[in-house]
């Protein structure tokens, strides 16, 4: 009697956390097909998918030659660019290391107008990592722009 | 507790024969630690050549990266040990468990300080809350639980199992952590080196770099039997053959 | 420890085969080999610290074996599933200060499926009529103990285990003790019971059990 | 047969524990008591910009609940194991993970769910948007739930421990709280930032689902190890 008790409940426990687990994906699917991005792309600020009153973030990649320094203060102005639109921003600051020309960008702040103004500019960098002489003989015989060094496979 | 585990594997976790063992493990991967990190200091500091666009800063990857790496596998390592501790009640794994916590939580610590400087170089921030930085931090935040759970008991061997179990949770919650910061969109970079297909490192800094994972990899080794052998020896503090060592030391 | 000289050929009830447990690797008492038939009733003796409570845990499931097994009904005792005929009173008896004794022994016979019908007259036969509708905490250390004993008359358990039953009781409760007890083992029930004072103890056929290591 | 019984003892476990509450119905105050004065110590330590703090409202709501409860939460089992009750519970032939979640229930009703009712009044002082306030009540609906049974779990485990203040509580939950928390902080973002919400909000249901199965199960499981020693 003991047994079939035994039995009977593993059973239950089986059937609930089996039901719970396909509950939990039926769940999780849904969510996946959710769109989940906190980052908006130029072109999305574009279709007016971003409210212009809140503060969000920014990526996409510097236009390049779009970066002007201004003269006396450490304003900067620049060109975030995706596949299909352009926004420009205003950022007062020091700029990280990395920031130039074809880098990828996470920039946090507000919609002015047509103008993103900034308050934090991240950059993000690839995870590529080269002798520098290697990176120049690489850009002279035009190896391509995110060129894996020849054996350098683990 | 009719459990069958092979004659061998009982006669090596006997305390005292483990004990034997342990300390020379400790003392030839000790060894091992100080020849491969220096090595590993000298190919990073002055062979590696200098980086395209990160310049001499990125030089830190040869801290940062094999201690992240650690502060992971020693996690994982732990969810192992706490499980064949919790349902075994094997002794030594319970040990094990117990003294990996620290030392996985140095190497967690290494590993933001040295991210952070490096974050500052190259991001323009010392600190952002991406998905790799915070779970990071709730890792190193999960070791310290398990470190504090464990001395909240009288009982070594319960407060042992109590923190076997934390681990558990906390191993399925690290995955979990990460993919949910990662909402945030993530500003770290992609894994560098791929263990299948093509890392994006050139091999004059790879080799310092798997050099002084293997010198982390050994001095947690000898840290680890050192810890478990001061550890055993005070739990086994009433019995004949550690009381023997014990003389012999002093 | 000798083991018991049974006449029963069946599986016994409950009976512990070289058992032991470690507290911080040390054993709280030397292996135990034992059986406890129906009918039984054992004594357990033995100075403060001798094992006698930890024992009771073990052989209830709440502590697991450190070596060796409990076997209930001739099957080894499952740690997350409680036969449900065999009743434990410790030290703690299980009551709530702030819940009456009426209260508190509800749940305990809904906890256990029993009828909730028997409780008026259990409260009486155990001299409880007066205080039965007031807050535990109200109640003396021998009306607690009468309250949590109660449930030895409401609960149909066949083993009873209890840790020092006479501790806090009166002489008349005493008396109602040892008469309960033997009238459980008149039904074919068992019972294992720890008492350091063996004065209040008067049954006829019991087993003493020594503890000490 | 069995399954009556069951049911008989689950509205047993139930009755039993409310009662309880009942009774020290005074101390049900406190933990609403404590939201109110930490949240109206934000104006004052930031000042009382409306924008300011209207900003920063959801998040601060959410994290006062989840601490109002942590404080609740470390008394949950300890009184069940000083007087004996638990081991009664154990020993009962019932299964404990059942009514281990009738008593994580109890807890939740009695402490977390007057904090979601005070929470449009938290809202209001700290100037969060009225239309946000169906989702913010929605996500502390979950989220509460789920700090609950992962905070059985710890507490079944430090039963015996001889840390009883609340920190080493919050030093073992909290971590583990962290998604929880940036789900339903999601939630409330995406809500303001007119974006889908109801995603993180499945992502807490998903949670939860499991939860209310696994936890009670290792909740059962911890307080073994908790009592074992």
């Amino acid at each position: 009697m003991t047994m079939q008790r035994t039995r009977k409940r593993r059973l239950i426990t089986i059937l609930l956390v089996s039901t719970a687990t396909a509950l939990a994906t039926s769940l999780i699917v849904f969510a996946l097909q959710q769109n989940m991005n906190y980052l908006f792309t130029p072109s999305q600020i574009k279709a007016g998918k971003a409210r212009k009153q809140h503060s969000f973030r920014l990526g996409g990649i510097v236009k390049t030659g779009s970066i002007r320094h201004s003269h006396n203060t450490l304003q900067v102005f620049f060109t975030v660019v995706d596949a299909k639109a352009a926004i420009p921003v205003i950022y007062t600051g020091i700029l990280p290391d990395l920031f130039g020309d074809q880098q990828s960008v996470i920039v946090s702040g507000h919609m002015e107008q047509q103008r993103f103004v900034a308050n934090q500019v991240l950059t993000k960098h690839d995870a590529t990592y080269m002798p520098r002489e290697l990176k120049q003989a690489m850009v002279h015989t035009d190896a391509g722009e995110h060129g894996t060094c020849p054996g350098s496979r683990t | 507790m009719s459990v069958w585990i092979p004659l061998w594997l009982r006669k090596l976790a006997a305390p005292p024969h483990f004990y034997c063992i342990a300390g020379k493990l400790r003392r030839w991967s000790g060894r091992l630690a100080v020849l491969l990190g220096i090595i590993a200091l000298y190919g990073a500091l002055l062979l590696a050549p200098t980086d395209y666009r990160q310049g001499d800063a990125y030089r830190i990857i040869f801290v940062h990266v094999p201690s992240a790496w650690m502060s992971l596998f020693i996690y994982i390592l732990m969810g192992g040990t706490a499980l064949l501790g919790l349902i075994w009640r094997i002794k030594l794994a319970e040990l094990a468990t117990i003294a990996s916590a620290p030392i996985g939580a140095a190497f967690t610590l290494i590993t933001l300080i040295t991210g952070s400087l490096w974050g500052k170089r190259m991001w323009g921030t010392w600190w952002t809350w991406d998905a790799r930085l915070s779970s990071e931090l709730i890792l190193l935040f999960l070791y310290l639980g398990v470190i504090a759970l464990y001395h909240s008991f009288c009982n070594a061997r319960q407060g042992a199992r109590a923190a076997s179990f934390l681990t558990l949770i906390g191993l399925i919650n690290v995955p979990i952590v990460h993919f949910s910061v990662q909402w945030w969109h993530t500003l770290h970079q992609g894994s560098t080196i791929n263990l299948f297909g093509p890392s994006y490192i050139s091999a004059s800094m790879l080799w310092p770099l798997l050099t002084m994972t293997l010198a982390t990899k050994a001095y947690y080794l000898a840290s680890l039997c050192g810890r478990m052998r001061k550890q055993l020896l005070w739990q086994e503090r009433g019995k004949h053959w550690a009381r023997r060592i014990i003389a012999m030391g002093e | 420890m000798e083991p018991m000289i049974l006449t029963h050929c069946a599986a016994p009830l409950l009976e512990a085969r070289a058992l032991c447990f470690k507290r911080q690797d040390e054993p709280v008492f030397a292996p135990l080999s034992f059986r406890l038939d129906s009918g039984d009733m054992i004594l357990l003796e033995g100075a403060n610290g001798s094992g006698k409570t930890t024992l009771m845990r073990l052989l209830t499931g709440l502590l697991q074996a450190s070596s060796g097994e409990v076997l209930w009904r001739g099957r080894p005792l499952h740690r997350d599933r409680s036969p449900g005929d065999m009743l434990f009173i410790g030290h703690h008896l299980g009551l709530k200060a702030r819940l009456t004794p009426r209260e508190n022994l509800r749940t305990s016979v809904d906890l256990y499926g029993a009828a909730r019908t028997n409780i008026d007259a259990a409260l009486g036969y155990l001299g409880l009529d007066a205080v039965s509708d007031e807050p535990v905490y109200r109640l003396s250390a021998g009306q607690k103990k009468r309250s949590a004993l109660a449930r030895l008359l409401l609960i149909p358990a066949t083993l009873w285990l209890l840790d020092e039953p006479f501790v806090h009781l009166d002489g008349s409760g005493v008396e109602l003790m040892n008469h309960l007890l033997a009238r459980h083992t008149a039904r074919h029930g068992a019972v294992l019971l720890s008492s350091h004072d063996q004065r209040v103890f008067h049954t006829a056929g019991i087993k003493r059990m020594r503890m000490d290591i | 047969m069995s399954r009556t019984l069951l049911l008989k003892a689950c509205t047993a476990m139930l009755r039993h524990d409310l009662t309880l509450a009942w009774r020290r119905r005074a101390d049900l105050a406190l933990p609403i008591l404590y939201a109110l004065i930490v949240t109206t110590l934000f104006p004052f330590a930031l000042g009382p910009d409306r924008l300011v703090l209207q900003q920063i409202a959801g998040g601060v709501v959410l994290v006062i609940v989840v601490l109002a409860m942590l404080l609740e939460l470390n008394t949950l089992f300890r009184e069940d194991s000083d007087d004996g009750s638990l081991e009664q519970l154990m020993l009962s032939p019932q299964p404990l993970a059942v009514l281990l979640a009738i008593k994580v229930l109890v807890y939740w009703l009695t402490s977390a769910a007057p904090l979601i009712v005070l929470s449009p009044l938290l809202a209001g002082l700290m100037h969060l948007a009225p239309r946000l306030l169906p989702v913010l009540m929605l996500s502390l609906l979950l989220a509460t739930l789920l700090i609950s049974l992962l905070g059985a779990i710890l507490m079944a485990l430090t039963i015996t421990s001889t840390q009883r203040s609340g920190m080493l509580l919050a030093l073992t939950l909290l971590p583990l709280c962290v998604p929880i928390v940036i789900a339903s902080s999601g939630t409330l973002v995406a809500a303001e930032q007119g974006l889908a919400w109801v995603a993180p909000l499945a992502w807490l249901g998903a949670a939860l689902v499991l939860a209310l199965v696994l936890a009670p199960l290792s909740c059962a499981a911890a307080l073994h190890i908790g009592l074992d020693g």
